[in-house]
Order: structure tokens, then C-alpha cells, then sequence
């Protein structure tokens, strides 16, 4: 169906600033019914800001927003929700210890001192799951759900409801390209009954897939609105960033060296199995897979945070056994784990003191921790990650996702690693971030780090390794070189059997 | 993942225990007492501990409450005073009927729990802070009312409320098993209790979901309140004196069974039924104390090891299932 | 009851006391377990921490445990008054120690908390000649003791007109609170202090204390009550100027040994009032032990 | 979002102050008191409330650790008994010169601390619980080490530590400046400060960072044992008695402090300042209101206005500029 000319949704003149701060200046936006408007920008432009205004979670400074000619202006979250307005978060907000039925339907029982029939509900929510062809267990609670999982409920909550308008804040950054078919025959679905989307994804190729309209915002300006099928790739890109963007994909020689770490025979029950490769200095090994094929448990156990059954781990040619975290960064491995929020970053705490978090040991003079050598080492990493904050005393929570997903990798490096682990580093990072951590890395590996990437982006996966590991659950299918390396290859090898 | 999975721990009973740990080390206390001392497994000392554990556990109920969500109530212990003193004002023999006292104490106790959840809602000072206050506030308010001296003569009617039988059990277990019951349910099985978890295990996530938080916070600090209140009411009706320094470090004996029983402090977790647990094995242990004649001093020492032990291995249990 | 089992099995006292906190009270607990030994009587002991519900509740389960006889020193006149009730409803003797309840037990052996009061508040009248500025330290509010010993102090401030009381707060029995208030008092009074009442002995150490760092202590007199080994030796050493010598031991052995007339059913006194004495330099030598 | 801003807050000088609206609510409180009572502003009364703050503002220091690292600790109190006790019994007369109470006394906290540290880390039992126990434990202790009477008679060297003056300011100011200044140089400018930041802001990424957590939570208990040690020392001297129940709820005046101090019970943020602050808040209010000799009852009704007022004339501050 083809998107309609009646507006459902209007925002004009929105404009909002946190502790001095512009987030958002004189922003406006158009959604029509039926559509799928793609909202695009940079990391911290703004995006998040302004579906949480409309959804009624931020209040604007300045400007107002209309649902079918009506205004929302000091309306609720329940109102605005009853209305007609629903949204996928960004930041996945389930609350732990309830279920996943329990999860999707709060906020939506009857009354407050109604009865509540967990039975019916479980059954309720197990129809809207199977709806959606997912496959979750509507008891399991939250908190035992993989990232991916968590994604899935919150896209069906949103879809759930009998919205007019659902915003999905990068509903696919969690997930492999399996589930995000399933996200997008929803959506077509949604489109069909006169529902609009608005979208909002870094992943470029996402865009072209489905939006029908595509809106930029820069800096919490608002640039332009656009037909997609008018706008290029790399026109779109110069919208969002200002210029013109260089390649995605820098030019590396493979100049593999001595192996930094090898593993044989690793099994952890439950999760993996008789997994064996190895990395050396200068390479970059990719490890595909679909989402819970076990690629996280590996770079978990390679860490220290969990312990395999058997198997054997050496590094630098020595047999090693990594109980903790610390001792892992002792060896030389640094880890960018894929949930960055859980176990990533301390939110409460600065840009400054996240960067060094991992590496303050070395800049201890005299038994205290020097400013001068601190802030030196942090000043640097916040100009070669280019980090947008207000300054490096700005709380790392305050910061949007892409940036605060810098500051993790910024941590990491800081405690100079000899082998990276990067699981998923550029989710939820904005095309230009994107750059940047490609050439990164492509740094690092001219510099003889080793490289451990893990991604389910398979574009990025070939553009970035040497070698390509495919797991399917938990077994290790294929090894082969880059250059062999197709994305119908890859998933070929990593459907389960 | 497949679909038989669905009907796993599906509702879920109403009185469930998640924490069977805590039900052993209870019962290793009790059998560990009933084998040193004859006198404790008897009907007649059940139902001593029973009535001894009931003041507490109604308050340990309201505090589970407020802690679920995230809170803390420090006031209860003075809410037990005022209340109590408030009561026993209109308790004298031939003034009012018995339901007055009841009324206007439990009046006392909901408003200042309605005054910590208007504070807690509507500032952003930490509950601690907000229920320290009015823990000294009520504790001064109960000298004023007094003028510093127990309220007694109190009516027959009244003092049947906290220390009467019926069928031969004592009122206080009767109110303390009908009050158990319904806080459990509301608990459980109604959307109040379920915003309850929601909001004490991410705010955020329920305020983005529609879940009215100033209601549920000023609903559970209120409710606290109130069930101080009748606490208070009952303990002035079985010592048949209003006291303006009864109920003094209460609020740590019911914070203790609520976190014993499994209530985190930083919210989103915890059951009644691990509560009134956690109550008993707090009342169990210093009745046995008693009957074995420990001395007040080890006593202490005693307890101390005891209520860390039993948790120890309520928690070495829940790590084995994990 | 096993006193109807004859006298081969033990007799059994049970004991719940104010507070195993405070020097008193173990003093007279310490006395009846002597005389417990040396009547061969089994003595169990609780504490009931200053809380009334807990007396009561202990006073249950000694009926429970089926003791001969129950010593209580009870912690409120009006709220340790179930005890008594359901004790002598239980058709066990119950004797109150030290204090009074609203409920006439079988016995009591003790004194008038006032009492004491009364001849603290007199000692200082007597010095000042009868007219001057003081100051009175209180235990902790609503408690018995406190309001016992409040009323005492009251009563010959009525009597003597010439006396004016500065200000009364509770130092809440406790040295250390005592000493901070007494600080404060200097701050607000200054030489106007010319005697300082404390309701106890470890408040009335306190305000020795602070009195003596402020360069004081010889213009001001300082009088507290329960003669604790402390107050004995300030008082020999002059730095306080009298205390209420309230005879524990006595108390404590007079207790049980009317308990165990009363389990006997041998005659008893159904009071046994044991005199305080003033404590000062002259006789702080003398005292009993 | 310019490169100038880049110095904006810098490192942050070691005394900085996050919470000018309690500054704002401690300076009216004084304002307030200087203008009823003319004793208030005076360089002697001063003194006398910095001494009599310091005992709480040593245990609320130690707390802040505990509490910064997403902990609690309800023994503080009772160490105060059982190593004040423990030095008292070694600080008669001629018997050992000076250090040996001290350090024996300090060492006693220290144990203490450790011991609570050592289950915190190694069971999953809840802090509370854990301190809770070693608070009861405590009690004991100090009552059976000094079969529940005072342990006088010290010696004139002990009794200076908390009862004697340098250069004409009490010791215990001394000891309270340079203690508080070694906190907050641990706090803001060691790698173990920081830890504790990281530990209490999400234990899980300070974990996978490398903090060591058995370590820094370790530390922070033994640390606060030997703060209620110290403290327990003090009080000790100044009063010249071990008393078995003295320290009776200091643990929820020290926890008051830091919590108005802005410490937040859920781990992650406080400053040595603002405990500092929040202790001389409490401290000033008891003061002022004995000095207008405002009744007892009112006393406490008064206390607990004030201190929910300043906590929420601080927090709309906060709001304003955030
Ligand atoms: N609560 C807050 N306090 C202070 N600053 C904030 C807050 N929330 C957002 N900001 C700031 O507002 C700007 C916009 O953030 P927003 O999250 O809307 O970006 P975004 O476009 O969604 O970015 P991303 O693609 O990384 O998710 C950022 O500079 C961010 O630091
Ligand atoms: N917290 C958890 N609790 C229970 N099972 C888990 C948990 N995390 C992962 N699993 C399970 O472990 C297996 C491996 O998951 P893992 O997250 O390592 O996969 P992955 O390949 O990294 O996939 P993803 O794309 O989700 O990161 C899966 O079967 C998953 O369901
Ligand atoms: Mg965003
Ligand atoms: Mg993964």
C-alpha cells in the first residue's frame, strides 16, 4: 500500500537542552499515515531525544506536537499511549525481574487494583509472540534473556498495542539478519493496515529496505526531509554528517605475525563446544555466526568471566588458565562486550573516569593518581575517537549510545592490549562512528594488535577480517579466509542443520 | 524453547517460596531446639511465638511493601508509638466504642505513611531521609500527645484486640493470618502488587511503560504506614498502655525479616511469604534463646552467628539452583 | 509444678530485668543468682531490653516453661502490668523487684524511684540554701525511672521557691550524651549554673566531665543517683558532690529469698521497701561491700 | 560541545563541593541560630560542636566508603562499644604506655571490619544481613568483655587522646581534620578511591574492567571497622569509661550524615565534603536547639522538620540546574 498525504503525526518548532546542552533546536517532522519514515543523524543528534518528547518521557523546552490534529501538549504517558503512540527503546527497558508476558503487558492492565491471572496472561502473550512468529518463552523472566531477546520483546510489545504510530528507536541493533526479516515483514504488515513507523537504524542498508520517507536530523537541527528512493547512499551520508564520507572500508595488508593466542578443544556445556583457532599479531580473525550461536560465550571465556569445561587456552605460546577479567587484562586482552550498558560503562561516573578505568594504575605518581597524566592520556583518546561530550567531566550516561560505545572501546585501549576482543563494536553507531572504528581497527592491526571481531553484520565481517570463524550452534562449521568469504558462504555455514 | 516450555513455572501458587534454603535453615533451627529443649515443641509455645512474631511481622509486611518499589521505611517504629498513644486516648472505658480507637489510631498511622510518599514523590530527597524525619517527628509527636506518660486504664473491649482469644487462639494470630493473606494477595494477584516489582526492579522502564509511579509509591508508603498503625494499635491493646517509646528500633527488626526473607534493598524482588518467614526465624530463635537459658549476653553473640548462618545457607542453596 | 514433685527436684525462679545494660540492674541480677547458689535454686535470667513487650512476652513463656516463681523488674508501671496479671493468673508468684507495677504482684522489694529523687533534689536545696539556678538532666523520656525520678525533683522544687530550674533535657542515661549536653548548657548558662541534678550516674559523670573542662566543676554542684563504683570514687574524690545509694544487693537477695517463701508458702513480707542513702565525701567509705 | 570546554571541571580540586544547596541549608541553619541565641556564634561554641561532631563524623566517614561501594554497614555502632571497651582494659594506670589501647582497640575495629568484609565477599548473603549480625555479635562481645559494667579508671595519657588540647583546640579537632582529609585524599585521589566509585556504579562493568572487587569491597569494610575503632577509642578517652553500650544507633546518625551528605544508598556517588557537611548539620541543629532550650519532645519534632527541609532545599537546587 502505498503511503497516504494525511499527516498522523506533527511536530513543529521542538527544541530542548539538558544542563546546557542543545539537544534538540526548532526541530519539525511530518509522518504520514502508512509510511515508514526512517529518522537518520549522527550519533547524538538528537533522535532518541525527540521520540522521547513525543512519547511524552522528556518534556520540550519549546514547540508542540499534534497526533491526528490534536496536540499532546501535557498529556501523560498513558494518554499519549491510549492515543495512539508506542515505541521500541533504544536502551531495551524491561524491568528484570518480571517476564517476558509480564513485560510485554505492563502498564496496560485494566486497573490498578484489578486481579491479575498469570495463566491468561502467559497465554496472552504466548498468541502475540507466535503472532509475530518468535520464539520466546512468555515465563522466562527478563533478566534471563540474552540482548537479542530482549530486543525481540520489545518489539513486540510496541507492535502489540493497537498504536497509530510506533517509533522503533534501532529496534535491529541487537539482532542478526534472521530476526530482522521477521522485524521487517512486520512492518510491511503494519504499513498494510495504515499504521505509520517511524525507523531509526545507523545501518544504511535498512534504510533503502524499507523506508519510504527518510528525515535528517544534524546536531538537533533538522536538515531535510527527502522521498527515500530519491536519496542516494552517499547523499543521505552528506546530509547526516555535513561532507562527504571516504570508503567504509580501509585498505589493510595482511601482515599476520607471530600467534598471540590460541585455543583447542574449548567446550563450555550449555554454550559451546570443541571450538580451536587462533589469532596473530596483526590479524584479524572474524567469528560469525547467528544470534546465540554461542560467539559471545567464547569471547566471555577467552576473558575470564567464565570458565570453560575443557580445552586449552595459550597465549604467546604459554598455556595460560584466565580466572578474572584482571587477569586477562594482565595478559593483554582487552574486551568490548557486546551489552554495553550491563557491563560496559559505570554510568554514573565521568567520560574522564570511565577512559582510565582500566589502565589507572599507570598513572599513579607517588601513590595517588596523577591529574596531568590522566588527563593527558584522556584527552588524547577523546580526540582520536573524536567523542562527542560536553567535556570529560560529563557523566558517560548522559552521552548517546554511539559515543558512549567509544568511551568502552577508548577504556579498552587505554590498557594497550595485545589482543582486542570486539564483540559487535559498532552497534548502534552512527555511519561516520562506524568509519572511524573501521579505520581503527585497521590501526590497530598495523600496529601487530590481534584482533578477535565478532559481528552479525557480514558486510563488516568480510571488509574487516583476514580470517572468517563460523559457529552454529555452539559448533564450529567453517575457517577460511576473507577472500573466500561471500556473504551467501557465510551463512550457508551458519544456519543451524 | 519449544512450546511445552510454556507451561513451566507458569502462575506460580500464591504462597510460593522461592527461597527453600530459608526454609531449611528454619527448620534446622527449630529441630536443632526441639532436640535441647522439650519445652519448645509445644502447642502452648507455637502459639507464644506465634503472638510474639505477629507485631513484628505486621510491620515487616509493610516494610516489604515499601522496599520492593526500592524504598525504605524507618518510621515505622514511631508510627507504632503515635498510633498507639493516639488509640489508647479514645480507649477509655465508657467514652467511645472500641471501633473508634481503631479507627482514629489507623488514621494516624495511613497519614503520616501518606506524608512520607507525598515527600518521597514529590521531592527528590531519599527515602531515608524522608522516614528518618518522621521517625523523629512521630517519636516527638507521641511525647506531646502523652506529655511524656503512658496512656492507660483502657477499655476491655479494647484490650480484647491484642490480647483476647477466639476458639482458643489468640486474636493476634488470627489478624496476623489475615493480614498475611491479604497483603500476599494484593502482592500477587493484583496489578498494584505487579507495579509494585515493576517499579522497585526499573523505574524507568516502568515509567516509559505507563505505570503511574507517584500512585504505586504513594499507595505502598501508605499502606506501610497503616499496617504500623495497626501494629501499634495491637501492642498498645496487649500491654494495655498507650507508650509514647513503645516500638523503638522496630523499623530494623521488620527491615531484617523483610531482607532475610529475601527482600533486595535495591527493589524489584521479594515475597510474603519470605517475610513472615524471615519473622519467624527471628522469633524462633530468641524464644529458644530463652528456654535454654542462654545468657542475655551470648544471647546476642548467639543470634548474630545465627541470622548470618541461616542466610549463609539460604544463599549457598540459591547458588546450587542458579 | 514442680514444687509439688517434692523437694528433690530444683526449684525454678525466673528472672526479666529492666536492662542487662545498665551497671544497676546487673548489680541486683548478679545478687539474686548469689542467693539462687546458696539456696540451691535454679535462676534463669532474660533481659528485656527496656521494652515492656518484651517483659510480657518473657513473662508468657516462663509460665510456659512452668517456673516456681517469677522475678520481675519491670520496665513501665503501666505496660509491665500484663505481666503481673497473667502471671498470677497462672497461679505463679510473681515479685517485683526494684520498681513498681499498676498491678500488685504477690510481693515487692524495692524502693521509690522518687524517693531518690526527693533526697538528691533535697541535698542540693540544702546547699544552695535553698535558693538558686539549676539544671536537670533526664533518662530517657517516657521511661518509669525518668518519670519517677522527674516527679521527685518536682516536688521539693515546689517546696523551696527560692530554686529555679534553668532547663531540663534527657541525656538518655548516657555518659557520653550527657557530657555534649552539659557543653551546650555551658554555652547557654555559664556561671549562671549553680547545681546540675542527673537522673542517673553516668549522666551525672558526664556533667562532672564537661563541667571540669570548662574550669567549672568548683562552683557548681553536681548530685546524680544509683551510687555506680564510678560515682563512689568521684564522690571520694570530690569532683561529684553526692549520689543515692540504692542497695542492689539487698535487693537482689531479699527478691529471691521472698520468692522462695512465697513458692514454700511460708509466711512473707508483701513489701520490702530497702532505704536509700545519701552518698557523700563523709560516707562514701562506709558503704556497704 | 567547543575544545575549551574540555578543561570545564577538570580534575576537580579534592575538597570540591557538588552540593552547594546543602552548603546553602547549613548556612541558613546557622544564620537562623546566630540571630535567636548570641551564644551560637562564638569562637567556644564553635569548638564545642566540632568536638562533639566528630565521633559521628569519623563512623559517618567510614560508612561513606562502605555506602559509596553499593554497601551498608549497621555495625559501626557496636564496634564503637567492643573496641572502646577492649582499650579501656588496657589503658589503666601503670600498666602499658599508651599505644598498646590504642592499637590493640584499633586492631579490635579492624577485625571487625575485616571479618564483615570477608563474608560480604565470599557469600551472597546481603550486607545487611552480614552487619547486622556482626552489630548483634558486637553488642555481645562488649557486654561480656566487661561483664556489662563500665571499665574505668584510665590513665591521664588516655585520656588526653580525646579529652586534651594542642595549641589550645581540642584533640579530637585535630584528629577529626586530619582524618577527614586523609578520606578524601583516599576517596578523590587514590586508584582505590576510584574503585569504589566503579565498584558501587555497576559492579558487573567494573568487574570486566579489572576492579578488583574482592579487594576494594575488603578494604572498605576494614577501613570502616578502623574509622569505628578510632571512633570508639575517642569516645572511649573522652568520657573515661569503656562503656559496653555506648554507641548505641550511631550506625544511623553516621548513615544519616552521609546520605544528607549526598551519598546515595544505592552505591556510585558521595563526597567526603558532604558527609562532613551533613554530620556538622545534625551536630549544629542538637546544638542550637539545646541552647534555646526548646523542650525535648519539641526537640525531636524539630530535628526532623529541619533535616528533611534541608535535604529538600538541597535537592530543588539540584533540579534547577540540572
Ligand atoms: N538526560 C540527558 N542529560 C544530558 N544530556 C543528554 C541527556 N539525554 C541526551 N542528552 C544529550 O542530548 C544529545 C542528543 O542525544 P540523543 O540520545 O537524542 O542522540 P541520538 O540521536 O539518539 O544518538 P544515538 O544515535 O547515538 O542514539 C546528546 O548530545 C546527548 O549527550
Ligand atoms: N544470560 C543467559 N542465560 C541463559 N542462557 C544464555 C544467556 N546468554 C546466552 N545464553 C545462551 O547461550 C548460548 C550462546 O549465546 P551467545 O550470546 O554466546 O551467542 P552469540 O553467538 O554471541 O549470539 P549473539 O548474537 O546473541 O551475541 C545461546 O544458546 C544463548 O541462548
Ligand atoms: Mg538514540
Ligand atoms: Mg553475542
Amino acid at each position: 500500500m502505498e503511503a497516504s498525504q494525511e499527516v498522523v503525526l506533527r511536530v513543529r518548532e521542538l527544541s530542548k537542552s539538558f544542563a546546557g546542552i542543545r539537544a534538540l533546536d526548532d526541530v519539525q517532522l511530518d509522518v504520514r499515515r502508512g509510511e515508514v519514515h526512517a529518522l537518520m543523524g549522527e550519533n547524538g543528534a538528537g533522535k532518541s531525544t525527540l521520540m522521547k518528547i513525543l512519547v511524552g518521557l522528556v518534556t520540550p523546552d519549546t514547540g508542540e506536537v499534534w497526533l491526528e490534529n490534536q496536540s499532546l501538549a501535557g498529556l501523560s504517558l498513558r494518554e499519549i499511549r491510549d492515543r495512539g503512540l508506542s515505541m521500541i527503546h533504544q536502551e531495551m527497558l524491561l524491568v528484570p525481574e518480571l517476564t517476558v508476558a509480564q513485560n510485554l503487558f505492563l502498564g496496560r492492565e485494566s486497573r490498578l487494583l484489578g486481579w491479575l491471572d498469570n495463566r491468561k496472561l502467559n497465554a496472552r502473550a504466548a498468541e502475540v509472540l507466535s503472532r509475530m512468529g518468535l520464539n520466546l518463552d512468555p515465563a522466562r523472566k527478563a533478566r534471563d534473556l540474552s540482548i537479542a531477546e530482549m530486543q525481540l520483546v520489545e518489539i513486540a510489545r510496541a507492535i502489540s498495542t493497537d498504536a497509530r504510530v510506533i517509533i522503533m528507536d534501532e529496534p535491529t541493533s541487537a539482532l542478526s539478519d534472521r530476526e530482522v526479516a521477521v522485524l521487517f515483514g512486520l512492518i510491511k504488515g503494519l504499513k498494510a493496515r495504515g499504521v505509520a513507523v517511524i525507523y531509526i537504524s545507523h545501518k544504511m542498508e535498512e534504510i533503502s529496505a524499507i523506508a519510504d520517507t527518510v528525515t535528517v536530523l544534524r546536531d538537533g537541527r533538522y536538515i531535510a526531509t527527502h522521498p527515500a528512493a530519491e536519496l542516494s547512499e552517499s547523499k543521505l551520508i552528506a546530509l547526516m554528517v555535513g561532507r562527504e564520507l571516504g570508503t567504509l572500508f580501509p585498505e589493510t595488508v595482511s601482515a599476520a605475525g607471530a600467534e598471540v593466542l590460541s585455543v583447542s578443544g574449548l567446550t563450555r556445556a550449555g554454550a559451546f563446544s570443541d571450538i580451536s583457532f587462533a589469532i596473530h599479531a596483526g590479524e584479524v580473525l572474524g567469528m560469525g555466526g547467528l544470534m546465540g550461536a554461542g560467539r559471545t560465550e567464547i569471547a566471555r571465556v577467552l576473558y575470564g568471566l567464565d570458565q570453560p569445561d575443557s580445552g586449552g587456552i595459550r597465549f604467546d605460546g604459554q598455556a595460560v588458565r584466565i580466572r578474572t577479567p584482571r587477569e586477562a587484562i594482565r595478559l593483554g586482552i582487552g574486551y568490548v562486550g557486546e551489552d554495553r550498558k550491563a557491563s560496559g560503562f559505570i554510568p554514573k561516573m565521568s567520560v574522564r573516569e570511565n577512559l582510565t578505568l582500566g589502565s589507572l594504575t599507570t598513572h599513579v605518581r607517588k601513590g595517588l593518581v596523577s591529574a596531568s597524566s590522566e588527563g593527558e592520556a584522556v584527552t588524547r583518546m577523546i580526540e582520536s575517537l573524536k567523542i562527542k561530550a560536553s567535556g570529560p567531566e560529563q557523566e558517560v550516561v548522559q552521552l548517546s549510545g554511539g559515543n558512549q560505545q567509544k568511551v568502552v572501546i577508548g577504556k579498552v585501549l587505554l590498557a594497550l592490549p595485545r589482543l582486542i576482543i570486539l564483540d559487535e563494536p559498532t552497534r548502534g553507531i552512527d555511519i561516520g562512528a562506524k568509519a572511524e572504528i573501521y579505520r581503527l581497527i585497521a590501526r590497530l592491526k598495523a600496529e601487530g594488535c590481534a584482533i578477535l571481531l565478532i559481528s552479525s553484520e557480514l558486510p563488516e565481517l568480510i571488509g574487516l577480517s583476514d580470517r572468517i570463524l563460523i559457529l552454529a550452534q555452539g559448533k564450529q562449521k567453517a575457517l577460511l579466509p576473507a577472500s573466500e568469504a561471500s556473504q551467501e558462504r557465510l551463512l550457508h555455514y551458519a544456519m543451524p542443520a | 524453547m519449544e512450546n511445552n516450555v510454556l507451561t513451566y513455572r507458569a502462575a506460580g501458587p500464591l504462597l510460593s517460596l522461592r527461597r527453600y534454603g530459608l526454609l531449611l535453615a528454619f527448620l534446622a533451627v527449630c529441630i536443632g531446639l526441639s532436640l535441647t529443649t522439650p519445652r519448645f515443641l509445644t502447642w502452648q509455645n507455637a502459639t507464644i511465638i506465634l503472638t510474639q512474631v505477629s507485631i513484628n511481622a505486621l510491620l515487616a509486611f509493610g516494610v516489604t511493601f515499601v522496599i520492593i518499589t526500592g524504598g525504605i521505611d524507618l518510621s515505622v517504629g514511631s508510627v507504632v508509638a503515635v498510633s498507639g498513644v493516639v488509640a489508647a486516648s479514645f480507649a477509655h472505658p465508657d467514652t467511645y466504642p472500641v471501633i473508634v480507637p481503631v479507627v482514629v489510631g489507623l488514621l494516624t498511622g495511613l497519614a503520616f505513611g501518606a506524608f512520607n510518599g507525598f515527600v518521597v514523590t514529590s521531592s527528590k530527597v531519599p527515602p531515608f531521609i524522608v522516614t528518618l524525619g518522621t521517625m523523629t517527628i512521630g517519636r516527638g509527636l507521641a511525647l506531646i500527645l502523652s506529655k511524656g506518660r503512658p496512656v492507660s486504664n483502657l477499655s476491655d473491649a479494647f484490650n480484647f484486640l491484642g490480647g483476647g482469644k477466639v476458639l482458643g487462639v489468640p486474636m493476634l494470630i488470627w489478624i496476623l493470618i489475615a493480614v498475611f493473606a491479604l497483603c500476599a494477595v494484593i502482592l500477587r494477584k493484583t496489578v498494584l502488587g505487579r507495579y509494585m516489582y515493576a517499579v522497585g526492579g526499573n523505574e524507568q522502564a516502568s515509567r516509559a511503560s505507563g505505570v503511574p509511579l507517584r500512585t504505586v509509591k504513594m499507595a505502598v508508603y501508605t499502606l506501610c504506614g497503616g499496617l504500623a498503625a495497626l501494629s501499634g494499635i495491637l501492642l498498645t491493646s496487649r500491654i494495655t498502655t498507650g507508650q509514647p517509646n513503645a516500638g523503638l528500633s522496630f523499623e530494623l527488626d521488620a527491615i531484617t525479616a523483610a531482607i532475610i526473607g529475601g527482600t533486595s534493598t535495591s527493589g524489584g524482588t521479594g515475597t510474603m511469604t519470605g517475610t513472615l518467614l524471615g519473622a519467624l526465624l527471628i522469633g524462633v530463635i530468641s524464644n529458644g534463646l530463652d528456654l535454654l537459658n542462654v545468657s542475655s549476653y551470648y544471647q546476642q553473640v548467639v543470634m548474630g552467628v545465627i541470622i548470618i548462618g541461616a542466610v549463609v545457607l539460604d544463599s549457598l542453596n540459591q547458588t546450587k539452583k542458579a | 509444678q514442680s514444687s509439688e514433685k517434692g523437694g528433690a527436684q530444683k526449684l525454678v525462679i525466673g528472672a526479666t530485668m529492666l536492662s542487662m545494660q545498665n551497671e544497676f540492674i546487673v548489680n541486683v541480677n548478679d545478687a539474686m543468682a548469689k542467693k539462687a547458689e546458696a539456696e540451691g535454686v535454679e535462676l534463669i535470667t532474660v533481659d528485656a531490653e527496656r521494652s515492656a513487650l518484651k517483659q510480657v512476652e518473657q513473662v508468657e513463656s516462663f509460665i510456659a516453661q512452668h517456673v516456681d516463681a517469677i522475678l520481675l523488674n519491670p520496665c513501665e508501671v503501666e505496660a509491665s502490668s500484663p505481666a503481673v496479671a497473667k502471671a498470677l493468673a497462672a497461679h505463679i508468684p510473681i515479685i517485683n523487684v526494684n520498681s513498681e507495677t499498676s498491678t500488685q504482684p504477690t510481693a515487692f522489694v524495692g524502693s521509690d524511684d522518687a524517693e531518690s529523687a526527693r533526697i538528691a533534689m533535697k541535698f542540693i536545696a540544702d546547699k544552695l540554701g535553698g535558693k538558686g539556678n539549676i539544671l536537670m538532666m533526664q533518662g530517657y523520656m517516657g521511661q518509669a525511672a525518668q518519670l519517677k525520678r522527674e516527679q521527685g525533683a518536682k516536688e521539693i522544687l515546689k517546696q523551696y521557691p527560692g530554686l529555679t530550674l534553668l532547663a531540663s533535657q534527657t541525656g538518655e542515661w548516657d555518659r557520653a550524651k550527657a557530657l555534649s549536653l552539659m557543653e551546650n548548657w555551658i554555652q547557654s548558662y555559664g556561671s549562671k549554673i549553680q547545681a546540675v541534678f542527673c537522673q542517673n550516674d553516668e549522666m551525672g559523670m558526664g556533667a562532672v566531665k564537661a563541667l571540669t573542662d570548662a574550669g567549672l566543676k568548683n562552683k557548681v554542684i553536681v548530685v546524680s543517683i544509683d551510687a555506680i563504683p564510678d560515682a563512689i570514687q568521684a564522690v571520694k574524690n570530690g569532683t561529684l558532690d553526692a549520689t543515692v545509694f540504692q542497695n542492689a544487693s539487698e535487693q537482689g537477695a531479699k527478691a529471691v529469698e521472698t520468692a522462695i517463701k512465697a513458692i514454700k508458702k511460708q509466711a512473707f513480707d508483701k513489701q520490702t521497701l530497702i532505704p536509700f542513702q545519701l552518698v557523700t565525701k563523709q560516707n562514701a567509705d562506709k558503704l556497704p561491700q
